[in-house]
């Protein structure tokens, strides 16, 4: 029972894939059956909607195909070679992602449904135990509801008090009044390594010494929007938490990631409890499994965990220097054609870096209206809030429109994406 | 559908001019309306005469073009209407945005210039848009025979 | 974009494989592709460990990989047609689950990760408001640790007690027992529909009745081993939550559910907080999203709830009444042939109604050995605690071996399983 | 690899007739071993005489052929043997298991009867039972070496 695995395309091609994008096509697309087919009256998909999930490369696809057609099993507990198999390809997993983030500490690596769950795995087996009346957690007002959401839980059950850093008119975090929300009463500081809605590459790095150093405070950081589009390397960075999801980085639904400290996961209690994640169980009591098993009960999504390591793969290939070049000249080229578009205004620019997350609004025309307008003409966007509502009150607007962009999206997208705008502003003129 | 057609003149007409637009302290009964997916939001106010006929119908609010058309075409349409008619109105348009009515000649005559949404019929994920006016004077009338004053309606998602 | 769906096969060629199984084959079998290759050496796939996770039929497996390459994009949120669709996909799935379980309210049809993801959400959600020291959780003996961890944690939080039910030399639960437990402080009632190692089916209508007459305590159902193997009737029960999970009924890994009721979960905290689930959000409290929704954080595992609807129709076209009576035409033959075994001693028999669940020792040879001389001849057993310590020591053993059965099973593997063990007794004569 | 080869005579001989089995009161260390995967459970006495020479080694426990067989024979092996030795052969032991080291003909010599574990580098999901007694006598040594005299030993997942 081989383990055949498709493999990315090799590095010749690789060559003359740069070179096409140089040209302004876009040939890693190629790779994703969803683009090799139109997508309605014979127009073609232009997916602008990465930032809420990213389309499935073949090779993905096909890993999830193989495991479940040829090697499927459950792991851990097997007492069969067919078991053990899928053991060690779960875990090697685990070794894959360690590496892809420079996470030091395989042991820490637990895997979770989603960012989401990574976050309420924190504020419930941490929080419960360790925050009381008093307390307080410092956020951002850029963070997305799954960096919010729990922290009220928190409130409810534990008594807290949140604190917002706000952002400045380039959409960036005031450093300065971080430093002043953080007190010795602060338990948490959790940032968002990039906004969903600005683009912005916030500076963990500094973020990471300035809570070091004002105080105790453990420090989370949210990589749902930046471990997919740009190199991370935690080595290098003070945190104690950082999350992400496999499904906006190329992966499959359902799975997504806890990186930690060992020190810090040994000291929590267990979130889910369940098979798997026990060493002894008795009437009232039970020993843990060790880390990270302690944290994954029942049976995971080891489909998931597999087509994740995939997309590892695929990304690794392709280089994630690469990716992160690709769309910042991708980004660049989209709002120079953007600003061109009569009555626009773009949220958050001017940032020292940001990314492909392109939010704006056009006068006179509703965020709804633009993305009906620009579906009928195969632009996928999104309108909302972005899970953000606290970022959009702070804005001023009710809802923006939203475009994203991946690997691979070219400028032939952007141009179909300004053109469709264009046709919004003539009807609505 | 073509986009023209949805987007036509008498839309965004509605939309840009839209009638009746404002409060009325003097309403019978109010409803506040939303639809979280959208952010959506619209007030509407209600005057019924001795005889429950629509006196005067107003609105306020913010939303897209095709529910800030839909609401102002919808006041225009049931102004002056008896309270049961306009339950049939509503029937009538929701029956056409959501695809479930071919529309005959006499329904054509009785909806008007509400047949310009008719292409919202295509949208499955506008039809929230339009209907949210008409499901507010729907509870606005039931609230109104039940003798309250005030209603609250949240769209919930399908 | 169309979604084409492979349909499980017509009626005609269902009634061909009634005959075939008549004559001992399984013809189902074909219908999973990982029995369509050799195992190992040349030797069949016998795999007996369905009780853990089940394969996957094509239909499954092709549900996945069509929706991956040809319609994928997030749920709920988005402002284009594919969006929409996928949204729409989404929720039929719920419905369909529904039906597949006679669940009265589509509302309360809550997914998650799995059946233990279920359990803790209840533990945490109604627990951690709702419970307080002094308070009882009764559990019984048999239940797998996904329903004990979470009550042991909420233990933990609320300080309350917890009791067992136990069971008989059948291996049926004491009901009487269970009557005496229940006072005026218990709180929840958790029973598994079905034992893991046992293979005893409990009387949940006779525990509902029971339940309700004696207490206000909600009542709590696994159903993990049980909605796989037969017809559920929701409808018909005194309950409070059934849980559940795909991949022990065909479908993928990653995605289970809670069942319960609207009035109920609508008084319920939310459990993980984020994405989806909110309606406002304000700085210090959010209003929560309607139902189900409340209870889904983040971006969900689309295509494990696509996947699980494919299993769900395959299962329906082949209808749970022939899965049940399937199972237990095997089950009785692998009980005969079994009890040939030269000192064997099956664990739970002469229960009212068992389904193909055997645990068994062989005096004087370990699960593991038994478990590592089966596998050489492609045999795949399960041996250890079953996630069911408590259930080990109650019964005396530190483990036992476990072989488990689904539809894809016929007589043919039970031969296979009986001549293996065979040859363990030879071996350690 | 045969099953015949795996759970050959030597170690059905051994797992039906473990030699050392007992506890050992006057040991010098007590290690208390176990694999929460599999449920075995192992407890190992060691007696050191003066010149750091295993004078007596005995276990008792419950586990799997393998494991007890692996524990009977090891017991055998490393009894009289200088400590340094003793830390070699559980080198050599488990490189021989985790398939680690092709067997010289000196290698064999050493391990002697503990050759007929060799399959279990087969079997991947077996090693850990093959190990137990032997990381127990590691973590034993070390504990001596250390001053201690009780010590505890849980196998990770790997
Ligand atoms: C009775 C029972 N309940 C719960 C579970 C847990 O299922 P899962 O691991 O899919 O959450 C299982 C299976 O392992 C089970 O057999
Ligand atoms: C910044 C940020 N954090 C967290 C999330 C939540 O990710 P998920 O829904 O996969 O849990 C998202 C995406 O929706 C996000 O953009």
């Amino acid at each position: 029972m081989g383990m055949s695995m498709p493999m990315p395309k090799g590095s010749s091609e690789l060559e003359q894939a740069a070179e096409q994008e140089a040209a302004g096509e876009c040939s890693w697309r190629r790779d994703f059956p969803i683009f090799n087919q139109p997508y309605r009256d014979g127009i073609p998909l232009t997916y602008l909607d990465s930032a809420a999930t990213t389309q499935k490369p073949q090779v993905v696809i096909d890993a999830l195909s193989d495991f479940y057609s040829h090697t499927y099993a459950t792991v851990h507990r097997g007492a069969y070679e067919l078991s053990s198999q899928v053991t060690d390809r779960f875990d090697q997993v685990r070794a894959k992602l360690a590496q892809f983030l420079g996470a030091p500490d395989e042991r820490a690596i637990v895997f979770t449904r989603n960012a989401t769950e990574a976050i309420n795995l924190v504020a419930y087996a941490w929080g419960l135990d360790n925050l009381s009346p008093g307390d307080n957690v410092v956020l951002t007002i850029m963070e997305h509801h799954s960096n919010i959401i729990p922290w009220q839980l928190m409130a409810h059950y534990r008594g807290i008090e949140l604190r917002y850093v706000e952002i400045d008119q380039q959409g960036e975090l005031k450093l300065d009044q971080l430093a002043e929300l953080i007190d010795e009463h602060t338990r948490l500081v959790g940032v968002t390594h990039v906004s969903n809605v600005l683009g912005t590459v916030n500076p963990l790095p500094e973020i990471g010494r300035l809570v070091r150093e004002c105080s105790d405070a453990l420090i989370l950081f949210d990589g749902a929007q930046a471990a997919p589009h740009l190199p991370v390397n935690l080595t290098e960075l003070e945190f104690d938490f950082y999350v992400l999801s496999a499904h906006k980085m190329l992966g499959p639904t359902g799975i997504g990631a806890l990186i930690s400290r060992s020190e810090l996961l040994e000291k929590m209690q267990p979130f889910n409890g369940g098979g798997s994640m026990i060493e002894r169980v008795e009437l009232d009591t039970a020993t843990w499994a060790e880390l990270p098993y302690k944290f994954e009960a029942g049976t995971p999504h080891i489909a998931g965990v597999i087509g994740w390591g995939a997309a590892l793969d695929y990304l690794t290939q392709v280089g994630m220097e690469r990716v992160l070049d690709h769309e910042l000249a991708l980004t660049d080229y989209a709002l120079a054609r953007l600003s061109q578009v009569p009555g626009i205004r773009i949220f958050g620019q001017g940032q020292k870096m940001r990314l492909g997350v392109i939010s704006f609004e056009l006068a006179g025309i509703h965020p709804h209206d633009i993305a009906t307008i620009l579906d009928h003409h195969g632009v996928c966007i999104r309108a909302g809030h972005h899970c953000a509502q606290l970022l959009m009150k702070f804005l001023g607007v009710p809802a923006t429109s939203r475009a994203s962009f991946y690997l691979y999206n070219g400028r032939d997208d952007v141009d179909r994406l300004v053109n469709a705008l264009m046709e919004a502003v003539e009807i609505f003129r | 559908m073509s986009l023209r057609s949805l987007y036509g003149n008498i839309i965004l007409d509605h939309y840009k001019n839209p009638r009746n637009m404002g409060e009325l302290p003097e309403a019978d009964v109010v409803v506040e309306a939303r639809n979280p997916l959208c952010g959506d939001e619209l007030t509407l106010y209600l005057k019924l005469d001795d005889n429950q006929r629509l006196a005067e119908v107003k609105f306020t609010g913010v939303g897209c073009a095709i529910s800030q058309a839909s609401a102002s075409m919808m006041t225009v349409a049931v102004q002056g209407l008896p309270k049961e008619e306009a339950e049939e109105l509503i029937q009538l348009f929701k029956q056409m945005v959501m695809g479930e009515a071919e529309l005959d000649a006499e329904a054509e005559a009785r909806l008007g210039d509400l047949v310009s949404l008719e292409g919202v019929s295509q949208l499955h994920n506008r039809v929230k848009c339009a209907t949210l006016a008409w499901n507010a004077l729907q509870e606005g009338l039931e609230e109104f025979a039940r003798g309250g004053s005030r209603a609250e309606l949240v769209e919930k998602a399908d």
